[in-house]
């Protein structure tokens, strides 16, 4: 139970935080906006993080689950104004089922093999979105996609979209830290470091890889349903192969099989470049520097970094009275 | 579909599927010696035709000499590379170095876009753009020019790895590096080496493919996907895997969009792409990976 | 000897790797409540025929019958669950997982919810979680490990790390265990320490063993019956006292030897 | 670790540095332009031009004795990145109007935005869905594609030419053109013998060549920008291939002929005036607007002058003129004087705007040209 207790206590000053921020930033909706999509990928990465941190497992197709859902939910509500709530669980249905679907097969591969078939399988979505103009507007992208209603409430103010997506990154969270907790959790770092151990301490490899994996896509699904009706458009150049390695780059960034890490990755990649703007044409070459930096002397992430000097910290103040 | 067409599309799929090959080899000579794969190898490819036209404008020197100072300058990225990024943190997993080489990936392309601008460039031909015919069908001198170096690329290669000691101690780096090391390899230069190696040849792709396909400073993200689709078709680790896996890519892609559909011609390569990889998990002649217990 | 007490009943097994035949028809019993042996110089097949047991290696032919039923065809991790579990020769502890961790993921198959009950942490997670704690620290304790409980595994030096498999292989709560080399890279004392805890696992948990090893003294002392396996075929098999002085097994080992 | 804590501390003051005080009381206009990404080619042209008609206008004295203000994002052509940019513009800046995007695709997903914020856009994309239907807050200034496409046609049908393949990239500019071209071909008693794709990234379209080879078409319509086209033109050349070959208003710069190099002479394209400027005849009206326009231009930044720069030209003289004719400069006052703007002479064409047509252009701001000798040949005004 004081175990529970110990892991709630960030969680709390995580709510706390996200409740403060509108008011840190003096109401600039702009950096809401802003933080509004970066809760949005930290969705995605939460799930990713399951998936890769924990699990071991890479995928280079989350950015087409995302696009799955994200479609599914525009064209439902949009071209044929079924109601919101129709949209959003067909779209996170859909690419969970998909997620399935090609999981099925595909985890069984491994390393660069299973990056491949997931890149390859995220390509042929991509394609399908720019070349299925009927039903997705193709290249040039979605348009009219309402906006978002809960139980009457409408979610046109960018202050109440930033806390609906932030409420859903504190639930993605949550139930992140219980899963990694349990014997779930247990089983697919278990098969992380050896797969032969853990299938012989009666642990379904296939069946816990496709469990991660689909339960991954139902994250992105989510994220991808917020994100429709964010931004109110979509366009198939959101969810490219350029996307899904971004997505990589938030995990690792942020710190492989920490959650918190993952939250911290895709926000320090989403804000990031905003304060890049000011160097133009010099932006892409400081983000790629900072990356590079980053993870040269960041080994275990922005979560691994923080870790550290929170204990050097410790230390030094332990030590003098 | 007639014969000549069918000739047709043959003939751009060997030389589109070159291109991929040359990218691919260089993707496999750096797994080989270090287990990552480097996302920035479609930059180097990029750099050698971007540079070529560079040298080109700047010094005049003509196009011999320009192409052969491209790809030596090429060839010192991929040594600076290693030398500023990989060596410090050799010990980094894995995936930590893959993230790396995508920073240098994104850095490479911001000093081009830097220097020379968005704009797309071209190289003159080897030797001119007259068209040669063939059973009815066509094929500009250039395509030759990239299948018969692609050829020469992979030749030598084999050559220098199963003939040569550099060759087979680089071979040996990858196998066991510990061992390597007892033996009184240094490791630390072979990385280096395998470097330089896959820079070169990803120079000496960029460099023939330019006066074809033309180039700009974005050209090399795709071309680094289609490379590491292309090494991982033919199994990973495999040179000769690797230009095979390219040039079944390429002609995957030009039947495809010959016979089938363009507007599905990659979604075609990689639906079968899959499909083979779901019937030998290692690639087409990839070596099974057997875990020991 | 009737059927039902034989635990674990391998019928003519072969498996080759490419040209190399690892195992050559053999057969191999273990009865219900001991602890048999297999043992054979480096290279015999041994680990081979633990692998195909366990499910890890599949055989070209050739039947495995376990705890009364066909095997065969049941991929690895579902004769674990069926009650068959296995240690490891080159250690296979999760390293990242702390001590307990490793244990409680033993216990995999006997934590019963479901995913919501994981996401949501329902009153029911919390009950088994419990449960489960329990049972590992209960295994912790009997191989005597409970004081490093939190560490992380890692940490552990190698000894303690087998007796950390081997209480991982317990919290599965298996009908038969199979124990690959456990005695390997063990000193002395904790060689001794080991053959009393392999006992205990038979009398006090009632545990049918099956054992891969290369030390003798440590066989000869704890098992009730060993098969001796050569170049992939078994050569001898009864009472230890039995196999010490077959001719057979005597040339078997000199060969090593010579070599 | 302390590079991390000085960024940081770094970003934190940019949080807090609030915007410095002005004097005088600027117009502040906005844009969301693609100034790097793959359509860079379009917004690197359109943002230097917007600078310089900046500083032109300030060193004139400003509008309403106001100075004006020009608030410029780049969305790297990525649509996220446009929506944010939009946002930026409403929220901080608080832009009386503004310019952009540069491609549809971002026109598209930022329009709704300004229309709920009732701020009027003046968009430098060509799609037809911008202005149609008509949204009272969104304009655009480039010439629709379904100009290009009859200026095509018309040629094409005094040829004689039949039968026309079409070749168009799979992105947005190619995706418009062919939904146009394949409502159009058939509306102008022709048909539609192939329809081919090209990804954004080809080097090699041989194969879909040779396919309308086999099909022997009369004439083939290729709608895309760089370098696309170029390589389909080359192709065409090596396929030994001598059908007639039409390419869109996309390519209409002379990179286009440098790129494609010998395999450009004798293509066909519709083409805003900006490119035969000089062979206007002395009377035309746009002639004096396009001759300073690429003689300012060429003089500051040191590069030939893009059709492209000429659509944001066209969108900020629009804005400007509203206002003055409007003698205030709130948005309502520029949306609704937009509408008013008759027979005003700019680089695409003679603008004739109103409450249904937000575009104010047609057919006539094309001319038709053939590449001849590495230059632009005017074939019929």
């Amino acid at each position: 139970m004081s175990s529970t207790l110990r892991q709630l206590t960030p969680v709390a000053a995580f709510f706390l935080l996200v409740l403060a921020t509108p008011f840190l930033l003096r109401h600039d909706y702009y950096y809401l906006s802003i933080l509004t999509m970066a809760g949005i990928f930290a969705i995605i990465v939460l799930g990713l993080n399951l998936l890769l941190g924990f699990a071991g497992q890479i995928s280079l197709g989350h950015g087409a689950l995302f696009g799955i859902a994200a479609y599914t939910t525009a064209v439902l509500t949009g071209t044929y104004g079924l109601p919101l709530a129709v949209g959003a669980v067909s779209g996170v249905g859909l690419t969970a089922l998909v997620a399935m679907l090609i999981g099925m097969p595909v985890l069984k591969l491994k390393g660069y093999y299973l990056a491949m078939a997931t890149l390859g399988f995220g390509l042929i979505v991509y394609i399908f979105f720019n070349e299925a103009i009927g039903l997705t507007g193709g290249p040039s992208g979605f348009v009219g996609i309402p906006v978002l209603e809960v139980f009457g409430f409408v979610f046109d103010s960018d202050l109440s979209y930033f806390y609906l997506v932030w409420s859903m990154v504190a639930v993605a969270l949550l139930t992140s830290l219980n899963l990694i907790h349990s014997k779930y959790g247990r089983a697919l770092m278990a098969l992380h470091i050896s797969e032969t151990a853990a299938q012989s301490m009666g642990i379904n490899i296939a069946r816990h890889k496709l469990f991660v994996f689909v339960l991954s896509s139902v994250y992105a699904g989510i994220a991808g349903v917020l994100y429709a009706h964010y931004l109110n458009f979509v366009a198939p150049s959101s969810f490219g192969f350029h996307f899904s390695v971004q997505l990589i780059t938030m995990v690792v960034l942020g710190g492989m099989a920490s959650l918190w890490g993952g939250i911290a990755g895709a926000v320090f990649l989403t804000v990031m470049p905003e304060f890049l703007r000011f160097y133009e044409n010099l932006e892409v070459i400081i983000y790629g520097l900072i990356l590079i930096l980053c993870m040269m002397f960041l080994p275990k992430g922005l979560a691994g970094g923080v870790c550290k000097l929170l204990s050097n910290v410790r230390r030094r103040f332990g030590r003098e009275p | 579909m007639d014969l000549a067409s069918l000739l047709q599309f043959l003939a751009s799929g060997l030389t589109v599927g070159s291109t991929y090959g040359l990218a691919a080899l260089g993707f496999t000579i750096i797994f080989n010696t270090t287990g990552i794969i480097n996302f920035a190898q479609g930059e180097f490819v990029m750099l050698g035709g971007i540079l070529a036209v560079v040298f080109m404008h700047w010094l005049d020197p003509g196009l011999p000499a320009a192409i052969l100072l491209a790809v030596v300058a090429t060839t010192l990225v991929g040594l600076l590379m290693e030398r500023l990024t990989i060596r410090p943190v050799r010990n980094a997993s894995a995936i930590n170095l893959i993230i790396v080489t995508i920073g240098v990936s994104i850095t490479i392309r911001g000093l081009v876009m830097l220097f020379w601008g968005k704009d797309t460039y071209v190289l003159p031909a080897f030797s001119g753009m007259a068209p040669i015919h063939l059973l009815g069908a066509t094929i500009i001198p250039q395509s030759l020019w990239i299948l018969g170096i692609a050829v020469v690329v992979l030749a030598l290669l084999k050559g220098f790895f199963s003939r040569t000691i550099f060759g087979r101690a680089m071979l040996a780096c990858s196998f066991e590096p510990r061992a390597a090391r007892l033996v009184g390899i240094s490791v630390e230069r072979m990385v280096m080496a395998s470097f330089m190696l896959s820079a070169f040849v990803g120079a000496v792709g960029g460099v023939i493919l330019t006066p074809l396909t033309m180039t700009s400073y974005d050209v090399g993200v795709l071309l680094g996907m289609k490379g590491f689709a292309a090494c991982i078709l033919g199994g990973l680790g495999n040179p000769f895997g690797a230009a095979a896996g390219g040039l079944i890519l390429g002609i995957l892609e030009a039947f495809g969009a010959g016979l089938v559909s363009s507007a599905y011609k990659d979604a075609i390569a990689f639906v079968v792409i899959l499909g083979i990889l779901l019937w030998k998990p290692s690639g087409l002649f990839g070596v099974p990976d057997t875990e020991r217990v | 000897m009737s059927p039902d007490n034989v635990a674990l009943h391998c019928r003519n097994l072969s498996v080759r790797f490419g040209g190399v035949m690892a195992l050559c028809d053999v057969d191999f019993r273990v009865v219900q409540g001991t602890i048999t042996a297999l043992i054979g110089p480096n290279g015999a097949g041994k680990t081979t025929l633990l692998n195909v047991v366990s499910g890890l290696v599949e055989c070209c032919s050739g039947t495995v019958g376990l705890l009364g039923q066909d095997m065969t065809r049941v991929p690895a991790w579902a004769r674990a669950q069926a009650g068959v579990v296995r240690t490891f020769q080159n250690l296979e502890v999760f390293t990242t997982m702390s001590v307990l961790e490793n244990v409680m993921t033993g216990a995999h198959r006997d934590v019963r919810y479901g995913v919501l009950g994981a996401l949501f942490k329902t009153p029911r997670y919390f009950l088994e979680e419990r449960r489960c704690r329990a049972l590992a620290e209960e295994k912790l304790e009997f191989v005597g490990l409970f004081a490093e409980r939190s560490l992380p595994a890692w940490e552990l030096p190698y000894g303690r790390q087998r007796l950390l498999e081997l209480a991982r292989a317990l919290a599965a709560q298996p009908q038969i265990l199979l124990l690959d080399e456990p005695a390997a890279g063990l000193n002395t004392r904790e060689t001794q320490a080991l053959a009393g805890l392999i006992r205990r696992i038979r009398d006090e948990l009632n545990i049918t063993v099956a054992i891969v090893e290369h030390d003798m003294e440590l066989i000869m002392r704890i098992s009730d019956a060993v098969t001796v396996l050569h170049f992939g075929q078994v050569i001898a098999s009864g009472a230890p006292f039995e196999i010490q002085k077959n001719p057979e097994v005597i040339a078997a080992y000199l060969g090593e030897d010579a070599r | 670790m302390i590079t991390r804590i000085l960024f940081f501390a770094l970003a934190v003051m940019v949080f807090i540095s609030a915007p410095a005080a002005k004097a005088a009381e600027p117009i502040k206009v906005g844009a969301v332009l693609s100034v790097s990404g793959p359509a860079s080619f379009l917004g690197e042209p359109e943002r230097n031009t917007l600078l310089l008609l900046q500083d032109k206008i300030n060193a004139q004295g400003g509008i309403l004795g106001r100075p004006l203000e020009m608030i410029i994002y780049d969305d790297e052509t990525e649509v996220n990145k446009a929506v944010l940019a939009a946002d930026r513009l409403l929220k901080r800046d608080r832009v009386v109007a503004a310019i952009g995007g540069t491609t549809s695709g971002n026109t598209l997903a930022i329009m709704p935005k300004f229309a709920s914020a009732r701020i009027p856009l003046v968009s430098c994309a060509a799609a037809e869905k911008i202005v149609k239907p008509v949204n009272p807050w969104v304009f655009k200034t480039p010439q629709s594609d379904r100009h290009a496409v009859i200026k095509i046609l018309e040629h094409a049908k005094s040829q004689g030419y039949k039968n026309i393949a079409i070749i168009t990239v799979s992105d947005g500019f190619g995706q418009a053109g062919r939904e146009v071209l394949m409502e159009l071909i058939p509306a102008h008693g022709m048909n539609v013998a192939a329809d081919e794709i090209y990804g954004p990234k080809d080097t090699d379209m041989t194969p879909q060549l040779t396919k309308i080879r086999g099909l022997n078409p009369d004439a083939i319509v290729c709608w895309g920008t760089n370098p696309g086209p170029a390589v389909i033109a080359r192709n065409r050349v090596q396929l030994a291939m001598d059908t007639p070959l039409y390419m869109s208003h996309g390519v209409a710069s002379k990179r286009f002929i440098e790129l494609a190099g010998d395999a450009a002479e004798g293509l066909i394209l519709p083409a805003g005036r900006l490119a035969v400027a000089d062979q206007l005849s002395e009377d035309h009206p746009q002639k004096a607007v396009l001759q300073a326009y690429i003689q300012e231009y060429e003089a500051r930044f040191n590069t030939e002058v893009s059709t492209f720069g000429g659509y944001a030209y066209d969108a900020l003289t629009l804005i400007v003129e509203a206002v003055r004719r409007a003698g205030e400069a709130t948005p309502q006052a520029i949306r609704d004087h937009l509408e008013e703007i008759h027979g005003f002479v700019a680089t695409g064409g003679i603008f004739e705007l109103s409450a249904e047509d937000h575009n104010g252009l047609d057919e006539r701001a094309f001319v038709i040209v053939r590449i001849a000798g590495g230059d632009w040949e005017l074939v019929s005004d």
